[in-house]
């Protein structure tokens, strides 16, 4: 397992952030989660290396959190939030209408490696209910229909970033609150923490 | 030693209780007779309330307050009720919660019988189950190592596991997986819990989860008879439960024995039970015959014509025989072998040990000797010594303890990285045949040892000391006992491994000794082992008694221990097996082993600790104290061993450091824990000053380090399956400098060459030695002496 | 109109989260005056008198809570923005909209606490929220108010965000710092509280974003300003995270006191479709339920805790009277039993069994029994269904999946009959 | 004295000449044995042909005259022996020492040992009487082997007749169940309902699942 020079270089990047190594676990996960897409057995041993754990150690962090994917997901991972609010407001339906237009259920990746369809528990848009994410890029207020567009949209145009305000602006409806200006950024995969722009926890 | 805990008054169930002040409660309250079912509470551990099981009721200041009797520390005046109805209804509920998703596999489990989970159903669980649902399944059992299987359906998520991988050996290799009703006990993929204590984690789990592959389905715990006893395999001397079914031992459990093993046993002493019932154990005793072939042979033909053989050489005059071995059987084994060789055969001729440990002197003699569990108090801890996970691997795990859980600094010196550097505060590298001048260095506090020698002049310091490798002098253990003795409280343990090496020499199984740590007085002094092999070389020894050793194997040069038993006019050897050394014996005789016989050993403190009879043996065998008595009376004599027993009770009358030590003192009460000998009085002054002998780094010139591992091919390790297959493959450790100073490409073969012959070997690149050396595995089927020069070429 | 957190997210829309728009809001001012001017002790002085509670969902109060430190250094801030209980959103508006009045909140307590490093632990699924706040963190260290040295005061502090992947436990602060520390977000055992051994077992506090966020305007208004908003017990503002069966959704920062009724009918903008209201969550997923008869009740902690629930983390989830009483509670118990750490026997094993029942329950295969043994499957987890819980696991997530229980045996009981007997919900 | 008291002497012998006779011509004859009658054991089979013994050596442990003995073995994956991880891969029962108590039935989880109404078991050799797994397991097509031939000292159709008792008694059992089948025949061939009468509930004990 080998990462390159810049990968290397913001992993002991991450590493000299915390007072002690091991609290880089979690962000040295989503990096080896960029690395491959997900979450591999040799992501792991490095994040083991470089913290002083051992490989059971970190699988054991890793598999404590849904967002580390240690099986492969698709270009667009497409969280549907069914928790109460949602629930209330029709997520269940809106699930439903991901999965038959996509014809991946709910929990899989389908063949193709296009799409991977979960349901969520509470993604913090119960204002905007029903509300999903795509790549963890958000859009509140879904619609079965707008989910069916939405799916077709990102099969036909594949975008390479997905920029949550562009898909709000498309396909969604009422917002939790006023989301302000538009934001430039979006992901590039399923890893919240390590998108094109300026990432979470890096820099300082 | 017994320290008086302060007590305190609480209130147990309404009744009245004196209770030592800060322990726990669920400690507190069984010391005030009430038992508090538990699941992941283990006393050796820190407590982490997960299981819920201990759920009992403290009288706070704002009411009842249901709490884990496992995390709450004891306070004078507390309240607790262990039995009233909230209690009863909480810990029922904790129970159904646990069977919910517990198979039935009871009448299949290698568990049922003795498992915590089945007793305290019975106790206080509920009569049904109200779960309709299906139960949770994943594939069972699965292997997780060569000798533990995993079986997640059964396991109660108590972590007893996982926290005694992390906490205790250090080597987390299991974790939990996943999170909530998902949570599982797994290893890493394609990463076996191949940990030196993973049987521990068998041992203390409380449902069948984990089971061992050695153990499996032999038998069921109500057919199983059990002794206590001391581990036979090293000389650290666990306390353990040796466990027979149908004249079989199948098992061996660690017996919790605060002041030595704790309760743990390493995977060799624990699954090492399987060599007394193989097939490969001698039944009969063998004569060679004219053909010059071993043949089964009588009794007392055997004994006759030993007597006979023996009679005669010894007749030619004194130290014409010799006796090695003696350091692997009992105390009273020992006792007989000494007075066998040294009044029936008049020879002074005799060493339990092969060269490869310390001076036995320094072992009898040692004052200031300290207890294993002086590192429960320690403020530092010198490990001057062999990889103690490696060789005396329950000592590592006090040591480790010391460092990790009670704040202990540890230093360490040694050729390459050893278990304990990880837990280390200063990890010291040295050529070995280097050693002086390092200890030079240290003494002073030069350079980058300064902060080392800081932590050594905080006492009170415990000092490990050995020989790191078998090309070391054993001189520089004496050398560095002498200056770890002038440290601020220090006591010492020398160490070295065979299981009673430290009693052999007590029972003066040493030209320089007598038995009781008496030094033999000045003139008799007769050969060691290196002495008799050379002087049977020479023709100066004819004749050679072995008991329980085998020199041809074991000795540093095996090549000159082959030729001495070739030159040997006449060898007996002793034993269980036809090890190769017996091989070229001309009379076998079969003895008894651990399990078969009573007696007692001392572990490398000077514990003297019992161990017990439970099996018969091979109808063949007998005990060896029996055989040397009838040998010695066809020679017209006698060495008194009417019986283990009566030996034993000779030594207490006559040996001095055994005075009183008898087999009812360490048979009851805290005579169970064994007694420590007590050293001599005074201070003995060290015997040799060392010397550097390490060669020039020049060259194409190394130095050896030539080191044991845990699982190797000595016989006792062979002669049982499940051990037999995790013996390593020898190989060749190559710094990688040294591999691009030779040319040598990562994996190549290479040939190597020291005092003792030559071999070709892989290699492997160890960046953890220190350069200018090579390091070979102990007995792992390449030898090329002990020399400490060597040269290596690349082969391919 | 009193408010305190949302004012400058609601005049400048376009760029209130930028360091920019914060300054020329006042922003920062109180910190230099306090690094000029004041002693630590005078912070927290001004944190106790303004009566502050915690936002996070236990209502302790801010200032005794800072109180425990222990003396030992170093010792460490840590702010929970692991905002993932069902309902709830309001810090995902106060980190995306103001992250710098959070910021200046967190160099304002450090100071006052002693602390030089502080972590922002930020929910993994809130990407934008979490860039937001790692902009903002960036251009505060641009701006000398982060670092060595901050504004000349020879006050050191550093700031980390942290986020999180996926687990609503590490909501809890002794899960939350093993998460930082990076371990299982498994709840430790107190005491020790953080207090006392916390991160890498030094002193910790863990505050809420909420909570912090108040403390510029306290420093700046003084404690006793902030204690005379609201009710006793309630003082200040507060956010509330209004969602489901109401016209108007959304985040409202008000001040305590009201009604429920004022709160549903006046902010919400009444039910849906102008249905009848059946039941609300009063303050997250882990609350029990209030019902029609609770409309006139006064919407303060106190008050809440009195009628047997509670505020909690702020989120209002209202229940029109389509709603399926043993859906929305299994979904409910479906969320805790999902984000159960595993720990502790009980929540473990209780929650899916809860989880498995009801769901036999909804589908029609419910037996005269399972109520009863719904409950006491929950009297094992919460013992005695008292309020405030007691638990028999180690952390309050194992009794917050019996409030659901609770509330639909106490208010719907019929209705869990009906799916009985009826084969499925009377609803259809 | 009258002239008939001689014969009157007689009247006992007379009535009894009369009487049907209670002795029968073993082994010409044979008696029916009770339904719960304790002969000699067997070892089952599943009807698909798997031992039921799981070798878990529970009627070892409460055998009171300690003459069996099992010994467990991991279940070949490939081909397994009985259901699960294990299976009885030692069976042997010393008849010389066996007080046929039953107790090792009642132990039994699986029904895996029971026994049969067969009693005829003499032997001229000691060793002969240690009933190894070869003689008490039954074949896949439900015949019982025997150490000695079917003569007229052995009637091994009473190999077939399997206690009808067990079924309330044994540890899984409950009289509840009579006359469900609850679980397959015992002894291949044991098609005789349990015994009528044994099911009332004792007091308090409720029907449930």
């Amino acid at each position: 397992m080998t990462w390159d020079r810049r990968t290397e270089d913001r992993a002991a990047a991450i590493v000299g952030r915390y007072p002690e190594k091991r609290s880089a676990v979690m962000p040295l996960l989503y990096l080896a989660m960029a690395e491959d897409g997900y979450l591999s057995e040799d992501g792991m041993r490095r994040v083991a290396q470089l913290t002083g754990l051992s490989n059971a150690q970190v699988q054991g962090v890793a598999s404590f959190y849904t967002m580390y994917k240690r099986d492969g997901v698709g270009e667009y991972l497409v969280s549907v939030c069914t928790s109460i609010s949602c629930m209330l407001l029709g997520g269940d339906d809106v699930l439903d209408a991901v999965a038959a237009e996509t014809g991946v259920a709910d929990g899989e990746t389908g063949e193709d490696g296009l799409f991977s369809v979960e349901h969520g528990e509470c993604i913090g848009a119960c204002g905007g209910a029903p509300a999903l994410q795509v790549n963890y890029e958000l859009i509140e207020g879904v619609t079965p229909d707008h989910g069916r567009a939405l799916c077709r949209w990102l099969a036909e145009n594949r975008p390479a970033v997905v920029r949550g305000d562009d898909l709000q602006e498309r396909f969604g409806g009422r917002r939790s609150f006023d989301w302000g200006p538009v934001e430039a950024g979006g992901a590039t995969g399923a890893v919240p923490a390590f998108g094109p722009l300026g990432t979470a926890g890096e820099g300082s | 030693m017994a320290e008086q805990p302060t007590l305190v008054t609480i209130t147990v169930d309404g009744k009245p209780a004196q209770v030592p002040a800060g322990t726990l409660l669920i400690e507190a309250v069984k010391a005030a007779g009430v038992h508090i079912p538990h699941f992941c509470y283990h006393p050796r551990m820190k407590p982490v309330g997960m299981c819920r099981m201990c759920l009992i009721e403290v009288e706070g200041p704002r009411g009842m307050l249901l709490t884990t009797s496992c995390t709450t520390p004891v306070a004078d005046g507390m309240a607790v009720h262990t039995e009233s109805d909230t209690v009863k209804k909480a810990q029922e509920g904790v129970l159904e919660f646990l069977l919910l998703n517990h198979p039935l596999d009871c009448p299949v489990c290698d568990r049922g019988g003795e498992c915590p989970l089945q007793d305290q159903t019975m106790a206080c669980g509920p009569g049904e189950s109200r779960m309709v649902e299906e139960k949770r399944h994943y594939p069972k059992p699965i292997p997780i190592s060569d000798l533990v299987l995993l079986d997640r359906e059964r396991c109660i998520l108590c972590a007893r596991c996982t926290r005694f991988s992390d906490e205790i050996s250090g080597d987390p290799l299991i974790e939990f997986k996943g999170r909530g009703n998902a949570v599982e006990v797994n290893t890493f993929p394609d990463e076996p819990f191949a940990s030196y204590f993973s049987g521990n984690t068998v041992q203390i789990c409380p449902v069948g989860a984990l089971t061992a592959t050695p153990y499996r389905f032999r038998a069921r715990p109500w057919d199983l008879e059990a002794v206590e006893s001391t581990c036979p395999h090293c000389s650290v001397g666990c306390r353990i439960s040796v466990q027979s079914s149908r004249n079989q031992v199948l098992r061996f459990m660690g017996v919790d024995n605060g002041p030595t093993n704790q309760g743990w046993l390493c995977d060799k002493g624990r699954f090492g039970f399987e060599y007394l019932g193989s097939p490969q154990r001698l039944a009969a005793p063998l004569i060679r015959n004219a053909d010059g072939v071993l043949q089964e042979a009588a009794w007392s033909d055997a004994l006759d014509l030993v007597a006979e053989r023996l009679g005669a050489l010894a007749a030619g005059g004194p130290d014409v025989v010799a006796g090695l071995g003696g350091a692997r059987g009992t105390n009273e084994e020992a006792f007989a072998f000494g007075k066998f060789l040294r009044e029936t055969l008049g020879t002074n001729n005799l060493d339990a040990q092969l060269g490869d440990g310390l001076d036995a002197r320094l072992l009898a003699g040692i004052t200031a000797r300290g207890t294993i569990d002086d590192l429960e108090r320690a403020r530092t801890v010198l490990v001057w010594a062999p990889d103690l996970k490696e060789e005396l691997p329950v000592l590592y795990l006090r040591v480790r303890r010391a460092a990790t859980e009670l704040g202990a600094r540890l230093i360490v010196v040694h050729p390459r990285e050893t278990g304990l550097d990880p837990v280390a505060a200063h990890t010291i590298r040295y050529r070995p045949g280097a050693g002086t001048e390092l200890l030079r260095r240290l003494a002073d506090g030069s350079g980058d040892l300064a902060e080392a020698r800081r932590a050594l002049g905080e006492g009170p310091v415990v000092a490990i000391v050995g020989r790191p490798g078998a090309g070391d002098d054993p001189r520089l253990a004496e050398a560095v006992l002498a200056f770890a003795a002038g440290l601020p409280g220090a006591t010492l343990l020398p160490v070295t491994r065979r299981s009673n090496v430290y009693g052999a020499a007590d029972m003066g199984l040493d030209p320089g000794l007598l038995p009781g740590r008496v030094a033999a007085p000045a003139g008799t002094g007769g050969r060691d082992a290196a002495g008799i092999i050379e002087g049977l070389i020479a023709g100066e020894v004819a004749g050679l008694v072995l008991l329980g050793a085998d020199p041809v194997a074991d000795y540093l040069e095996p090549a000159r221990a082959a030729a001495a038993l070739e030159a040997a006019s006449f060898t007996v050897a002793i034993g269980l097996f036809l090890d190769e050394s017996a091989a070229m014996a001309d009379v076998v005789l079969p003895a008894l082993g651990f399990a078969e016989v009573e007696g007692t050993v001392t572990n490398l403190e000077g514990r003297v600790q019992k161990v017990n009879r439970l099996l018969p043996g091979p109808a063949g065998a007998r005990p060896t104290h029996e055989i040397l008595e009838d040998i010695a009376r066809r020679m017209g004599g006698s060495i008194g061993a009417a019986s283990a027993e009566a030996l034993a009770a000779e030594m207490a009358a006559t040996a001095p450091a055994y005075a009183g030590i008898t087999w009812e003192a360490l048979s009851w009460g805290e005579g169970r824990r064994g007694i420590v000998a007590p050293g001599p009085a005074g201070s003995q002054p060290l015997v040799h000053a060392p010397e550097d002998h390490a060669p020039p780094p020049v060259g194409r010139n190394l130095v050896l380090h030539l080191a044991r591992v845990l699982y190797d091919q000595g016989t006792l390790t062979q002669a049982g399956p499940s051990l037999a297959k995790l013996a390593r493959p020898a190989a060749a450790h190559v710094h990688p400098e040294d591999a691009t100073r030779f040319g040598i490409p990562a994996g190549a073969t290479v040939r190597v060459t020291g005092s003792g012959g030559s071999v070709e070997l892989p290699t492997v690149f160890d960046p953890s030695l220190v350069a200018g050396t090579v390091y070979l595995p102990l007995h792992c089927g390449a030898s090329i002496g002990a020399g400490l020069e060597i040269t290596m070429e690349a082969v391919s | 109109m009193t408010q305190i957190l949302t004012t400058r997210m609601e005049a400048h829309p376009s760029d209130s989260h930028t360091l920019g728009r914060y300054e020329d809001t006042g922003g920062y001012a109180v910190l230099r005056t306090a690094l000029a001017g004041m002693q630590p002790d005078a912070i927290v002085a001004e944190v106790k008198a303004s009566n502050l509670r915690g936002r996070g969902g236990a209502n302790f109060p801010c200032g005794v809570k800072w109180g425990f430190l222990a003396p030992s250094r170093p010792r460490y801030l840590v702010i929970n923005g692991d905002e993932s209980e069902p309902g709830t959103f309001k810090d995902r508006q106060l980190l995306e909209r103001d992250p710098h009045q959070l910021i200046e909140g967190i160099i304002l307590s450090a100071y006052a606490l002693g602390v030089h490093h502080a972590f922002i632990y930020i929910r993994g699924e809130y990407p934008r929220p979490a860039r937001r706040v790692q902009r903002a963190v960036e251009e505060a260290y641009g701006a000398g108010y982060l670092g060595r040295d901050i504004l000349g005061s020879g006050f050191d502090l550093e700031v980390t965000v942290h986020l999180g992947a996926g687990a609503y436990i590490c909501g809890e602060e002794t899960a939350l710092l093993n998460s930082l520390e990076g371990r299982r977000g498994e709840p430790r055992i107190k005491p020790p509280f953080p207090a006392v051994e916390g991160l890498y077992a030094k002193p910790t506090i863990v505050n809420n974003v909420e909570t912090i966020s108040n403390i510029p305007w306290i420093v700046g208004n003084g404690g006793a300003a902030y204690d005379a908003i609201g009710p006793e017990g309630s003082r200040g503002t507060r956010m509330f995270s209004l969602s489901g069966h109401v016209n108007q959704p959304g985040n409202y920062e008000v001040v305590m006191g009201m009604t429920w009724r004022d709160f549903i009918y006046g902010y919400g903008g009444g039910i849906r479709h102008g249905n009848a209201l059946k039941a609300w969550i009063p303050g997250g997923a882990s609350a029990p339920w209030f019902v029609e008869e609770h409309l006139d009740t006064p919407l303060t902690i106190d008050d809440v805790a009195k009628n047997r629930s509670m505020l909690g983390s702020g989120a209002v989830v209202v229940m029109d009277e389509t709603t399926c009483m043993v859906k929305a509670a299994l979904r409910v118990v479906r969320f805790f039993a999902h984000e159960s750490c595993g720990q502790c026997t009980p929540c473990r094993e209780g929650a899916t069994w809860l989880q498995q029942v009801l769901t036999r329950i909804e589908a029609g295969a419910g037996r005269d029994i399972d109520l009863d043994l719904l409950l006491d499957i929950s009297d094992n987890i919460s013992p005695g269904l008292a309020w405030p819980p007691a638990m028999t696991t180690i952390c309050p997530l194992g009794p917050s999946a019996v409030s659901p229980i609770t509330s639909i045996a106490t208010y719907f009981k019929d209705e869990v009959a009906a799916h009985v007997h009826g084969g499925g919900c009377p609803l259809g | 004295m009258g002239l008939f008291a001689p014969i009157a002497g007689f009247g006992v012998t007379l009535k009894q000449m009369f009487r049907k006779r209670v002795t029968i011509t073993y082994p010409k004859h044979k008696r029916v044995k009770p339904q719960r009658f304790h002969g000699r054991h067997v070892l089952n089979r599943y009807p698909d042909g798997m031992e039921k013994c799981i070798g878990c050596e529970l009627c070892a442990g409460i055998c009171p005259a300690r003459c069996i003995y099992v010994r467990g073995k991991d279940n070949p994956a490939d081909a397994p022996v009985s259901p699960g991880e294990r299976y009885g891969f030692i069976y042997e029962i010393n008849m010389l020492r066996c007080i046929f108590c039953a107790m090792c039935v009642e132990a039994c989880p699986t029904e895996a040992i029971t026994m049969t109404h067969l009693f005829e078991m003499s032997v001229s050799n000691r060793a002969d009487a240690i009933y190894t797994r070869g003689e008490l397991l039954m074949s896949p097509e439900g015949e019982v082997p025997h150490p000695q031939p079917a003569s007229k000292l052995i009637d091994l159709d009473e190999l077939r007749q399997a206690d009808g008792w067990m079924r309330a008694t044994a540890s899984s059992g409950r009289a509840a169940y009579e006359g469900v089948r609850g679980w397959t025949p015992t002894a291949g061939a044991g098609h005789r309902p349990p015994e009528r009468g044994q099911s009332e509930h004792p007091e308090g004990e409720e029907e449930s699942d």
